[in-house]
């Protein structure tokens, strides 16, 4: 470990972000500096992965390990690389389509597992790498490029699926606050356990100049005295009369997978020396 | 006799596969080789069963063509198998008396034997498998003292007068042996020597795994080649490893990917199913070089298939799998001790080459058990190329070398930062959409392939060594191709076997001096559409008008008898033009 | 001259796109044949761009090596696409005044101009694209009647004033060119003719989708095929039919799948990615028997590898996707107009022969614009075999027939019923794990793909007619082969090309006979391991010692001039055979 | 149509059901054949259509149009089917594993959409075919094949994860109340829109004979003044106190996917005839 304590700098790699002026997904890529940088997480201890979509190119930009993978697959290789080496500082970030349409499942079973890992989630309400089509986020009636007629389909809440999937920590920001965001990713990373944080990270581009604003003001903070360790409270508040609430929704505390897996080598060992070869081989021995 | 098969066939609850384990136990424990298959019918549990064991004091290398006892104990459960039990000659016959053997079966030796009757006498009406197991062990020679052990094991945790009442029951089926005369069926005869382990190819294949290093397996559940992850799940935590049961395939090969990434040899197993839902994600191990074992445990194709049932059908999902110019790995193990070798292999290449490396096994040695030397499951151990300090002065994780291998760091080691991805990338990991970067990239890819052709040159090689025919093969065949030219006496020493262990790259070398060296060459292969010679055409040069090929779909295993048949028509028309 | 390139390169907002597509559908309304690509940075908005147009009085298949005129509007824009654009020894460029050409272009005419003050002087200063295509329309000769009347389609839901400022800067560049004075480059030339279509690669695909009949369309965006789903969704629903947006491309083709069991021809499009997505789904259309089209627009792989980019190195995954043996059926279109008619033949197949069929395009044809004559888009449409009366009697659905098609009938049809699946199943569909059912099965399956081949011999063949050199490539290959025959002039009659249309099954027959005519044979692909030569190899007998193979990774387009000079040494080595 | 009324026997193939003497799944059969007998669906305009499993051979033995597809794909090939050929009733059928392990995602989007089909989940909180490895549904701390130290994960409940997903009608029934179990199938059918439900049916083979007898004592009914239309009431129902909650626990209308598809084809179409391709044509004539 090094000694002198890392600036924000210290976590940008030289790569220049190819996303339009104006994404929000900026916004989030600060955050995610300056929170790293103010939980002072080793660069060569903290791995980012990604899935594709404009959003998922984040990990090229920050200067810890990275991996951009697959289309819907960062949680399988988050919880690859959680698994593999606990002591890592673990982030899985990607789109709303992403991690919600070919996603999905893995979301649902990385939150019930409850991977100790953060799970940033922009949410632009657009498939913006593929140039505008429909996103399980998007509103209900909206034209998009895959759309043109209105969208049919029922928009999600991905902070209500994430309650419902058994995240055990579950929070939501706006990429134009970036302090507020910054300090709900360093919650969320603090989290013991599977934490979400959706982040409303405008596309401009596919989604219209006035995103910032019209989400800016659907957005309200929760409110004092909320529980969150009251499920169907947060449920509730999450996105009530078409508002959406950000701060931290929900939070509880349950065995992370890493424990259970850890429990499961006592319990199998039973507090003995590993088998030896011929241990293992014995099982085999007709006599 | 020093070659014999038993089969048992019976109803869910007549023991017809226990009966099997106990005898191929107590044959193990004597030093003879066994193999033993099981088949069921569609339903999981109460429906008919059959075990078949073959024993024998020489090595042997697949199941027999035929059986030489038969004990059913139902003809209508019989009827399932009708198709795969083939009886030798001079089999005999067991049955429950009143329950009469069908007419193609009736000319041979059968013997009505009250099972369920003498059972019952005898102290428990469940065993009559074990009294069969008696009659059997009498009527043959088998060894009775080895045999009463492994009965004795077998029921070594339940209360001793079960073991009692079984052992009488087992005396009760030797005596009854007496009163049966003198047999057509030679005695067995054997020697007696070290004693042997007992496994199966699933279990070959995780052992393998762990010997090689991995501590990290993901899998969702999949017939054939559930056992490995149960047999990881049950050993991986006792090694400080894990076993992680995700919800699907994506997912199994994501978290090995992921595992992997961060320095653990990390492995998942599927069959066809699961294999082809990979293909994606291998090709992503392919372009960011992540190491990465799949062992793929062939069944029946095509989609759901015939689940229960051998086929050598996924070769070209092993070998073509992905979009785009995706380089990987192909090993094929061809018995149960072989599962072990070419999983340690392939963890060494996928480690030192970094690369997706695809175990093909198939069920019918993913699910037989059979004896293994336990000295012979030694294998060389290599691991991964990490950086040195050099390397870290200004760090490039793909940085071209004359092998195409760069060093991998992994995360927690300082100065290895990097981030990779599935877009084609520079020499730093950086997207590139360049046709420069991508033809040196993969140029980069395509040499890591060269050199392990280079070192790793797998293959069996068997039979005369300047074949007039020449036989070539892969996988569960080469088992057969051993006992067809075993079956074949004098006539064997006019063929020669070649059968290529990695399938991708192939031996290509070796294998085209082979070909070379043949009058006529035949491709074997249980695989309806030839895969295998379609393959070959397109990697070596046949001699088009001398090649020709013997395949077809699976769902019974290859025999011994079908390839000496084949060879025959090979062997005249060579003979002829020799005479010619 | 009679064919002439112009290639427009600037930033985002600079309009270069917008030119370029001025500029094509004026000349298509004059019957001009055009072929326009674009290319972007990896920026989804206000990145680089560039527009390349192609124009020609004669019929051309394939971009130009090199572009003729060129306009930047700014060289650090360019400096993306500096190894994409070659530019012709006589080019002339255009660029912005005062950003001065780098080294390697300022050896050409180029001309600074005020673009952008130019454009602001007359009104309005965003459209110095509209100013730069009246330079290059005055400088060149290009149809300015045309051209005008395209920009006041472009803006002709702006306002008035609006379309009348971009004409009147349009007519400022014309007047502009004047200024030039008399340039190196000839001037365009061309004749009137009957206006043509200008439509993209995945349009034609979708109209061809259309025209076949197709109803259900079940897609998940993906690069570069999405054009395939929007234009879809827009005209499906008009013509009482749906388009699906599913969560992911398993969804994609099992909605498809659902579709077409249920009685409706649909299909499905996607991407390398996607389609290693679908392997498992399209086994189970394969052993289902249910029609089910599926459009593969290649992208540069492997993994996500060059989205943007053309290759044609899904060809493995088209033709062996997923496990077990599993027939299906792979079409190729090798431009915009075969984009159309390949769908129908996919469906046309699919319906008749319940295959899961493939179209294979690629980024290069999906996303050009080219010019096609209306009269063009007919194709034969052909319907499933429903049961008639007499198969309803007792139906089977699977009942074997000599050509292994049995007629398929649908939820809703009384006497139909039938209970499917992807086991392996029996003439009535009832699972089996029968051998003997799976090989008859296997057969079936196999046998329609036999009746496919006798039925459908779809390839291509152009050049010379005795060949002394033989060309065999596929897709947009056979463009890039009929541009360079035109190159070769006299030595061109030395060369001729096949082409197959229908990869799987190919045309076989009509191949042989047309390698056994060729001195020797030139494999020509757009992949850097040579996947179509070695799918060749296995399928055809290739002379080995007389074969050889261009091959190369994708990102860049194939060029002319480059086969031209891989064609060299082989017309050489031919002609000294001639001579020795 | 035939006008002769349907009996129960008229749904019955002739292939005899390779389950295991006593498996739940013959009590949720019988139930199929009697709901759709007492429905009068037309065979010939039924389809059911499964994944892969013990649970999935059910189309099999239904003599309607059938189709036994993929682990974990049953719901977008109904989909398909559905959209293809509104007029149809569809069932989609499999078990927990196919469901919730490998097909989570497409439960999740089918509910989203509503589309208009009946989803019968035979849950028995354990893969069957593959012999008794952990499902999503199996209760945590559980030894199976899988699972030797004990399932490490937490299970899920079907029915709160399909209220969360957007079912439109969600209930619980109990494949030993054949009776029950019929009545809540033809609530299920005959409810517009995406009907999921969970149908308790043990595995005697790899849950243990005493499975009927323990899931029983578990049930409980839908208590009397449930407002079924109350989603959080619903959520709170399902499984509270580690009871199962048996009956219909959710119910609301909403438009369906096929709805909203016709509607689409209504602004599309705009009351005018249908294309003429000379129509599709034109709009790529440059002139
Ligand atoms: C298997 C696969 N299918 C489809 C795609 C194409 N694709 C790339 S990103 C994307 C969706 C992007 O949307 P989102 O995840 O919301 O990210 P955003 O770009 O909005 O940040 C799609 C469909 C792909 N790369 N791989
Ligand atoms: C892609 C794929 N992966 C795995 C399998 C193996 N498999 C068949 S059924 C099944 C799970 C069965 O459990 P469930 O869906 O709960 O059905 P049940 O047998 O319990 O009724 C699995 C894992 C498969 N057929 N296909
Ligand atoms: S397309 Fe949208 S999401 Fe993508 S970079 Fe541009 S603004 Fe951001
Ligand atoms: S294994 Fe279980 S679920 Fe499958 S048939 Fe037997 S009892 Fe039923
Ligand atoms: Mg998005
Ligand atoms: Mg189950």
């Amino acid at each position: 470990m090094s000694s002198a304590p890392h600036t924000v700098n210290d976590y940008k790699t030289d790569l220049k972000p190819v996303w339009c002026p104006g994404c929000g997904d900026f916004g989030v890529l600060n955050s995610v500096y300056r929170a790293l940088a103010d939980l002072q997480r080793e660069p060569h201890e903290t791995v980012v992965v990604s899935g594709i979509g404009c959003s998922s190119r984040l990990p090229g930009y920050v200067a810890t390990y990275g991996f951009n993978s697959l289309h819907g697959r960062a949680l399988p290789i988050a919880t690859g690389v959680k698994v593999a080496a606990p002591n890592l500082t673990v982030l899985a970030v990607g789109g709303d389509g992403d991690g919600i349409a070919i996603g999905g499942n893995h979301f649902m079973h990385a939150a019930r597992r409850n991977v100790d890992i953060t799970y940033l989630m922009m949410d632009n309400e657009i498939y913006g790498l593929t140039k505008g089509q429909a996103a399980p986020t998007t509103p209900s009636g909206d034209r998009t490029k895959s759309t043109t007629y209105g969208n049919p389909e029922q928009a999600v809440d991905p902070c209500a699926l994430a309650i419902s999937f058994g995240s055990t920590w579950v929070g939501r920001g706006f990429s134009g606050d970036v302090k507020g965001t910054t300090e709900l990713m360093k919650l969320a990373i603090l989290h013991h356990g599977f934490a979400f944080l959706n982040l409303i990270s405008p596309c401009v581009t596919w989604r219209g100049d006035d995103q910032f604003k019209a989400l800016r003001a659907k957005l309200r903070a929760v409110p004092e005295g909320h529980d969150r360790t009251d499920r169907a409270a947060a449920l509730r508040l999450t996105s009530e009369d078409d508002h959406l609430t950000a701060g931290v929704l929900f939070e509880e505390q349950r065995t992370t997978l890493v424990e259970e897996l850890m429990e499961i080598r006592g319990r199998a060992g039973a507090g003995l020396a590993r088998p030896t070869r011929g241990e293992i081989l014995r099982s085999f021995a007709p006599a | 006799m020093r070659d014999l098969t038993l089969a048992f066939v019976g109803a869910g609850g007549d023991g017809a596969v226990a009966a099997g384990d106990i005898v191929a136990s107590a044959c193990a424990s004597k030093g003879l080789h066994i193999i033993k298959t099981e088949a069921y019918g569609p339903q999981i549990r109460g429906g008919e069963s059959s075990s078949t064991v073959r024993v024998s004091g020489e090595p042997i290398h697949a199941q027999s063509d035929a059986v030489d006892v038969l004990v059913v104990f139902s003809w209508a459960d019989f009827g399932r198998f009708r198709d795969e039990i083939a009886l030798a000659d001079k089999a005999i016959v067991f049955h429950e008396r009143g329950d009469e053997p069908p007419e193609a079966i009736a000319s041979r030796t059968c013997f009505g034997v009250p099972f369920a009757a003498l059972a019952r006498e005898a102290g428990a009406a469940g065993a009559k498998n074990v009294l069969a197991t008696g009659l059997v062990a009498g009527a043959l020679g088998l060894p009775l003292d080895a045999i009463r052990s492994a009965i004795a094991r077998r029921f070594a945790k339940k209360a001793p007068a079960v073991i009692e009442s079984n052992l009488r029951i087992f005396d009760r089926g030797v005596l009854e042996a007496a009163s049966l005369g003198p047999l057509a069926l030679e005695q067995f005869t054997y020697e007696t020597g070290t004693p042997k382990l007992l496994m199966s190819g699933n279990e070959a294949t995780a052992l393998g795994a762990i010997h090689a290093g991995c501590r990290f397996f993901a899998g969702y559940p999949i017939t054939p080649s559930t056992e490995i992850l149960q047999f990881l799940g049950e050993w991986l935590p006792k090694l400080g490893g894990s076993m992680l049961q995700t919800e699907d395939e994506l997912s199994a090969i994501g978290a090995t990917i992921g595992a992997s990434f961060a320095g653990t040899k990390a492995m998942t197993a599927t069959s066809g199913p699961g294999l082809s839902l990979m293909a994606e994600l291998l090709g992503l191990a392919s372009i960011a070089e992540i190491p990465t074992v799949v062992v793929n445990v062939q069944r029946g194709g095509p989609s759901t298939g015939l689940p229960t049932k051998s086929e050598q059908s996924d070769l070209f999902q092993a070998v073509y799998a992905s979009h785009g110019d995706t380089p990987r790995v192909v090993i094929a193990c061809s018995d149960v001790e072989e599962s072990f070798h070419a999983t340690v292999d392939a963890f060494n290449i996928a480690e030192e080459y970094q690369f997706p490396v695809i175990v093909l096994s198939d069920q019918s040695i993913a699910q037989r058990r059979q004896t293994v030397d336990e000295v012979r499951l030694q294998h060389e151990v290599r691991d991964r190329r990490y950086p040195g300090p050099e390397d870290l002065q200004d760090y490039q994780r793909y940085r071209s070398r004359p092998d195409g291998v760069s060093p991998m760091s992994v995360p927690g080691m300082a100065g290895g930062i990097y981030q990779t991805n599935g877009l084609e990338h520079d020499e730093q990991g950086r997207p590139s959409a360049s046709f420069q970067v991508h033809e040196a990239m993969n140029q980069k890819r395509f040499d890591k392939l060269e050199a392990v052709a280079e070192r790793y040159r797998l293959f069996h090689r068997f039979g005369a060594e300047r074949p007039e025919v020449g036989v070539i093969c892969w996988g569960s065949s080469v088992g057969v191709l051993h006992e067809a030219l075993q079956k074949m006496g004098e006539e064997a020493g006019r063929v020669g076997v070649f059968a290529p262990i990695m399938l991708a790259p192939l031996p290509r070398h070796n294998m085209q001096t082979f070909i070379d060296s043949c009058d006529s060459i035949l491709v074997v292969e249980l695989s309806y559409s030839g895969q295998f010679h379609q393959y070959l055409l397109s990697q070596v040069d046949l001699p088009r008008q001398a090649t020709s090929l013997y395949s077809r779909s699976g769902g019974k295993p290859l025999l011994a008898s079908e390839i000496v048949k084949a060879l025959q028509p090979l062997l005249v028309a060579n003979r002829m033009e020799v005479l010619a």
